[in-house]
């Protein structure tokens, strides 16, 4: 059985490897400063003990006011798995630094992440949408995404002859 | 055999007129084709079958399939066909140099010999390794030189390099 | 009226003719190259026309040589396009008149 | 010939209509002569925003969503989901659930296996046959699956905390039926195919993945087992019960698209073992707990993960004690282990393209969800 | 055997049919007139008799039919009794469809190609015996003609794949070329080998060499077959070798951008082309109509329809067996195995005949003479597989197995069972 990293446990050791990295510690998940990320990330991938070597999964959460990126890492030699959490500093222009460096595979998951929620992820090779097509308005899996630029609705908004539909209820970016 | 005359005649020399006149270079190539066929149809018509069938073996399904092999793999810009400012005198030459062969072709007295039809590919086969052996072996060589030579000329260049040899030089001053 | 060498002859004459026009005009080497093939089968006419109405004992020579001429005709092809490859690859042009190294 | 003559670089669409792309899949290649010099996958052409759908509705809702990303498993993706969810909410499933979800998982990876092996063969140009042998054992397994859940494709049995409905009477023969002949097709399939020359030419050693890469690009299921990683979630985190079952992870040699394809013919073999144990040992009781219908988990966060036949197939799902997930996230295994396509096909010709494409046992579905 | 007649209609001796015809012509119109149209004449006649019909039944409904059976589905089975309707089926629907253009294709190319791909098949079919005497047109040059007809839908071949204006078939195209000129070199090879021993370029010549020595030539040279047959179906893109039209590839390659009737013309005729080799292997290495004397009782062309067929089912077969191989590895194929093989099979050919000729050792040798080189091709081919690194032994088929789960297993590890 796979056993999961504690938080508080994990935040210990990627003190020990990158002292100041780490912002909070809960007990799911350890969330590390994005300044020093790539490089916490790198450690624990290559330390003995952590052995990250598997980049599990890797998406984005909206979190009204800012974007939170979650990385869940595991090793398969010694069969534990941990989350690890990287938020952005805002909303507008949100930013974290790719890991695509640390592990190739999370290329294609930070360009959807990108596509969807509209994170840039610094130093990542080749970010573009990926399941949208360019110029797309707006990221569509963030929570206010019918209130954004572009003003879609649900459903087809363009139907030739049909009456212009009532606005959509939003509910308000706090 | 008249009108099979007159049309490999016409079919031939149109098909040359085409290979002249046409601006896409594989068209070109398509009508060279049909040439080949036609002198193909007087070989025939000359009861030569054997010379015949090597000729279309030869000249389309080897020497015609390179040309369109390398027009293929020559970019898009280069495919045109059309002439340099020597077209002028070049046709001149053409036309002076025809009315001189037609002139000499219609005023010689040939010895209207009955000739040997029958020369089958075992007469030539005979002829070639007996009466004809030297030139037969210098084309055997020949042709063995030819092929080293083209793979030599173009090899790519990062071979060459590796090689290190001389060999590769040659070819791009020669031309 | 019967088949006579001369319409042969003339045949191969005329043949020759545009494949001399061909190669001496044309820009593209591959097309000089057509011009050289049509002519080298003008004589392969020429021969053969020769062997079949000509007297004496040398018809089988006329075929013989074509079959020569054939062959050398299949190892020039070959060279040839080795040649414009070759030339295209260092110079990226095929077309003769900008070969003009030599007069640099 | 290519090496003999040059000629420019241009660009070749693979896709998205093509016969080996698998669906609207589109590979952009840039090539010099037979030789591929770049490779760039387009993808989308079957985006539906799952996700994003998945945040409006309830959480039992959501289970037919999950039917039509990996449409050739679903079983497996339905199991993953309601995993996620009972992680979420802790809900325990009943034994007899557990043994049910098991048996139609495996049945679903050797459905899902029988396509990608068969698709796998056309594409290295085995005409048709191969697929078809499999093909009509699928089919048994279609049956199966419509005479337990109604549906064939897009099945939406199971259920969170246990599975829609009980087994239906007969199906234990069914299956048992099955497995013999289902032995015999993939035996027969490893003899067309496994010492076949021509096979082994254009497979071995073609989009080979050393198992650095494959551990390094988050490569899972066949692909980083063709790599030689002994790395299955049912061994490494069972779930379901799967530590009772006897079964063994089979390893490539050297990461090439042989590796991956005797690969899934030896996990099918294990399917049918777990099946049969599954089958001795299904134990009685309730195949479901009772779950309220709108279920509102507590605030929290989970990742589950099961092996689906294409690799790790995660949901993390992301609960503010709303009747709808806050946010559903699928990890899709084909996406991700196409993280390694330009290693793969860079540098070989169209046709190792083509092969190292299909080794990967892609489904647009899922990619684009 | 009750000898052929001289009447136009016995079809047992097919060159009174070419001179009744050259008759009647000459008799209504110019002498001239004959040459061009007796032939044409006689070649579609004969064309529509006999080899359309064995053509669509034996091509289209035979080999969906065996294929679905070896596929496990059932092929064909709803239009007229067992489906037997199908082929004209097929063509009705093809009439109706549209023949698409391309926008930028180059018309001319594109609307010309079906015509020069179907225009050599029906040739191919003057040269080849049927029975004792019959054969439209006995050159002396048989072989030589086959060989030289067969290279000619490659132009086709070449001109559609051009003309379409299509990157997939242009690569069909490119492929198909290269192919052919690989693939000729040791067919033709081959070809001299067999020319060599039966000491004639004639087609009927061979069958008659044949049916006095009692040997069929595959079994005289049992390398030349198998490199025949390789060939012959790198040439007509049969399935081990159907680079050139790799559907999982280049989608339909040359052929892609053909719809309607012209694309049915390339997909008839390409079953023309594969029943005009095997026809040709029937004559040349199968002994053509002649069967060990049953030719006597039997009708000697029905003997040679089954030996087509025969080496035609062979086609279908790998169809629906093998895989496909890649390019680079068929042209390497060619030139690495198959020319030094030819090379060997015409050089131990020429060794023997040289032998039998002058050593005056009498027909019963030639079995001698068999035995040897079959001992020998199996040799020959094995050794020089061998040279070239083939090394089955070393080929895996089967994974290994692993107990438990965690990282990567290294190939020498005992922990993983597997063998």
């Amino acid at each position: 059985m796979t056993r999961w990293w504690d938080g508080v446990e994990l935040a210990r050791v990627a003190e020990r490897l990158v002292p100041g990295s780490v912002a909070r510690a809960e007990a799911g998940a350890c969330l590390l400063r994005p300044e020093r990320a790539v490089e916490t990330l790198r450690a624990l991938r290559d330390d003995a003990e952590t052995d990250f070597a598997h980049l599990t999964n890797l998406c984005a959460v909206d979190l009204w006011d800012r974007f939170e990126v979650v990385y869940h890492v595991q090793s398969l030699v010694r069969n534990r798995i941990a989350c690890l959490k990287v938020e952005t500093a805002d909303r507008e222009s949100p930013a974290v630094p790719s890991v695509t460096e640390v592990w190739q595979g999370a290329w294609l998951q930070e360009s959807e992440a990108y596509d969807l929620f509209g994170i840039r992820f610094e130093g990542h090779p080749n970010l573009q949408r990926i399941l949208l097509w360019d110029g797309y308005p707006g990221h569509p899996l963030r929570k206010d995404f019918l209130a954004m630029p572009g003003g879609l609705q649900p459903g087809l908004n363009e139907f030739a002859g049909a009456a212009p539909r009532p606005e959509p209820p939003v509910r308000p970016v706090p | 055999m008249q009108i099979a005359f007159w049309a490999l005649a016409i079919l031939t020399l149109g098909a040359a007129g085409g290979v002249m006149a046409s601006r896409n270079l594989l068209h070109a190539v398509l009508f060279l084709i049909v040439a080949f066929i036609g002198v193909a149809g007087f070989f025939v018509l000359l009861s030569a079958e054997f010379i015949a069938l090597a000729q279309i073996v030869i000249y389309v399904g080897a020497i015609a399939v390179l040309l369109l092999f390398a027009i293929a793999l020559t970019p898009r810009a280069l495919r045109d066909n059309s002439e340099t400012a020597m077209v002028g005198p070049a046709i001149l030459l053409g036309v002076a140099l025809a009315a001189i062969f037609l002139f000499v072709i219609h005023d010689a007295a040939w010895g209207a010999g009955a000739g040997d039809p029958g020369i089958g590919a075992a007469d030539l086969g005979r002829a070639l390794l007996s009466t004809w052996v030297l030139p037969f072996e210098i084309a055997s060589v020949l042709l063995t030189m030819a092929l080293v030579a083209a793979i030599m000329l173009v090899r790519p260049e990062a071979e060459e390099d590796a090689d290190a040899g001389a060999a590769g030089g040659g070819g791009e001053e020669r031309a | 009226m019967t088949l006579t060498l001369e319409h042969f002859l003339t045949v191969a004459a005329l043949l020759f003719c545009l494949g001399l026009v061909i190669a001496l005009s044309k820009r593209n080497a591959v097309g000089m190259l057509m011009g050289i093939e049509l002519m080298l089968n003008a004589v392969n006419l020429t021969l053969i026309a020769f062997s079949r109405f000509g007297s004496g004992g040398g018809a089988v020579a006329g075929h013989a040589f074509t079959a020569f001429v054939i062959t050398v005709a299949a190892a020039e092809a070959a060279v040839a396009l080795a040649l414009a490859v070759s030339v295209y690859r260092s110079r990226q042009t095929v077309e003769v008149d900008q070969l003009d190294l030599l007069k640099l | 010939m290519n090496d003999v003559v040059q000629s420019e670089p241009f660009v070749m669409n693979i896709g998205p209509q093509h016969p080996s792309t698998h669906g609207v899949f589109r590979v952009k290649a840039t090539v010099d002569g037979e030789r591929v010099v770049d490779a760039e996958m387009v993808i989308g052409y079957l985006h539906r925003s799952m996700e994003k759908l998945a945040e409006e509705r309830t959480y039992t809702q959501n289970i037919p969503f999950t039917d039509r990303t990996d449409y050739l498993s679903s079983m497996s993706n339905n199991l993953g989901y309601c995993l996620a969810v009972e992680k979420l909410a802790g809900i325990e499933t009943p034994p007899r659930g557990q043994a049910i979800r098991v048996i139609m998982a495996e049945l679903q990876r050797l459905a899902s296996h029988c396509m990608g092996a068969g698709a796998f063969a056309n594409d290295t140009g085995a005409w048709q046959t191969p697929i078809m042998w499999f093909m009509r054992e699928r089919e048994k397994i279609l049956d199966i699956f419509e005479m337990t859940s109604g549906a064939r494709l897009t099945c939406n049995y199971m259920r969170i905390g246990g599975v829609a409905f009980d087994l239906p009477p007969g199906f234990e023969e069914r299956v048992r039926e099955f497995i013999a002949p289902m032995r015999q097709t993939i035996a027969d399939g490893e003899g067309l195919l496994s010492g076949n020359e021509i096979f082994l030419a254009r497979a071995r050693d073609v989009a080979v993945v050393p198992h650095e890469l494959a551990i390094n690009a988050s490569l899972s299921g066949p692909m980083l087992r063709g790599s030689g990683v002994a790395w299955d979630i049912r061994k490494a985190d069972p779930y379901c019960g799967y530590e009772q079952y006897e079964f063994d992870i089979p390893i490539g040699y050297r990461g090439d698209a042989y590796d991956r394809f005797i690969v899934r013919l030896e996990e099918m073999r294990q399917s049918l073992r777990i099946v049969e144990q599954a089958l001795d040992g299904l134990p009685g009781g309730p195949h479901s707990t009772e779950v309220p219908l709108a279920l509102r988990p507590p605030a929290g966060e989970a990742y589950a993960r099961i092996e689906s036949p294409r690799g790790e197939l995660g949901y993390y799902l992301v609960s503010d004690e709303g009747p709808s997930p806050y946010r559903f996230h699928i990890r899709p295994p084909s996406l991700i282990n196409l993280s390694v396509l330009r290693e793969m096909t860079v540098g070989g010709s169209i046709a190792d393209a083509i092969v190292a494409l299909g080794s990967i046992d892609i489904v647009v579905g899922e990619i684009d969800r | 055997m009750p000898t052929a007649t001289d009447h136009w209609y016995d079809f047992r001796d097919l060159s009174n049919l070419s001179r009744v015809i050259l008759e009647g012509i000459d008799s209504v119109g110019p002498s001239e007139l004959a040459y061009l149209v007796a032939p044409l004449i006689g070649f579609v006649a004969f064309f529509l008799v006999f080899v359309l019909p064995s053509q669509l039944f034996l091509g289209v409904y035979g080999e969906r039919r065996i294929i679905g059976r070896m596929q496990a589905r059932k092929g064909p089975n709803r239009v007229g009794p067992l489906g037997l309707l199908q082929p004209l089926a097929d063509a009705v629907k093809l009439l109706q469809k549209e023949a698409l253009t391309p926008a930028r294709a180059d018309r001319a190319i594109m609307w010309a190609a079906p015509i020069f791909f179907v225009a050599p098949a029906v040739l191919l079919f003057a040269v080849i015996p049927f029975g004792p005497r019959m054969v439209f047109a006995d050159l002396p040059a048989g072989l030589i003609f086959f060989i030289a007809v067969s290279g000619l839908p490659v132009l086709a071949a070449f001109m559609a794949g051009w003309g379409s204006n299509n990157k997939y078939s242009l690569f069909g195209a490119m492929r198909v070329v290269a192919m052919s000129v690989s693939y000729e070199v040791p067919l033709v090879l081959m070809l001299l080998g067999v020319a060599v021993f039966a000491n004639t370029l004639s087609l009927p010549g061979i069958v008659l060499f044949q049916a006095e020595v009692n040997l069929w030539l595959v079994f005289m040279m049992p390398l030349a077959f198998a490199v025949y047959f390789i060939c012959v179906s790198a040439e007509l893109n049969r399935t081990p070798t159907d680079i050139a039209e790799a559907e999982s590839e280049i989608v339909a390659g040359y052929l892609t951008e053909y719809s309607g009737m012209k694309w049915g013309l390339f997909y008839g005729m390409d079953i023309g082309y594969a029943l005009a080799a095997s026809a040709f292997a029937a004559t040349v290495f199968l002994g053509g109509w002649s069967m060990w004397g049953l030719e006597q009782w039997v009708p000697p062309w029905l003997i040679f329809v089954a030996k087509t067929h025969l080496f035609y089912f062979v086609f279908i077969w790998t169809r629906g067996t093998l895989p496909r191989l890649r390019v680079d590895q068929l042209m390497g194929f060619a030139w690495k195995f198959l020319l030094p093989l030819a090379v060997f099979n015409l050089f131990l050919v020429a060794l023997e005949r040289l032998l039998w000729a002058e050593a005056d050792l009498g027909d019963g040798i030639v079995f001698a003479f068999a035995a040897v080189n079959i001992a020998l091709s199996a040799v020959a081919v094995w050794g020089w597989a061998r040279l070239l690194g083939y090394r089955p032994e070393r080929m895996p088929t089967r994974p290994r197995l692993a107990r438990e789960a965690g990282g990567y297993v290294p190939l020498d590890d005992p922990a993983a069972g597997g063998r």
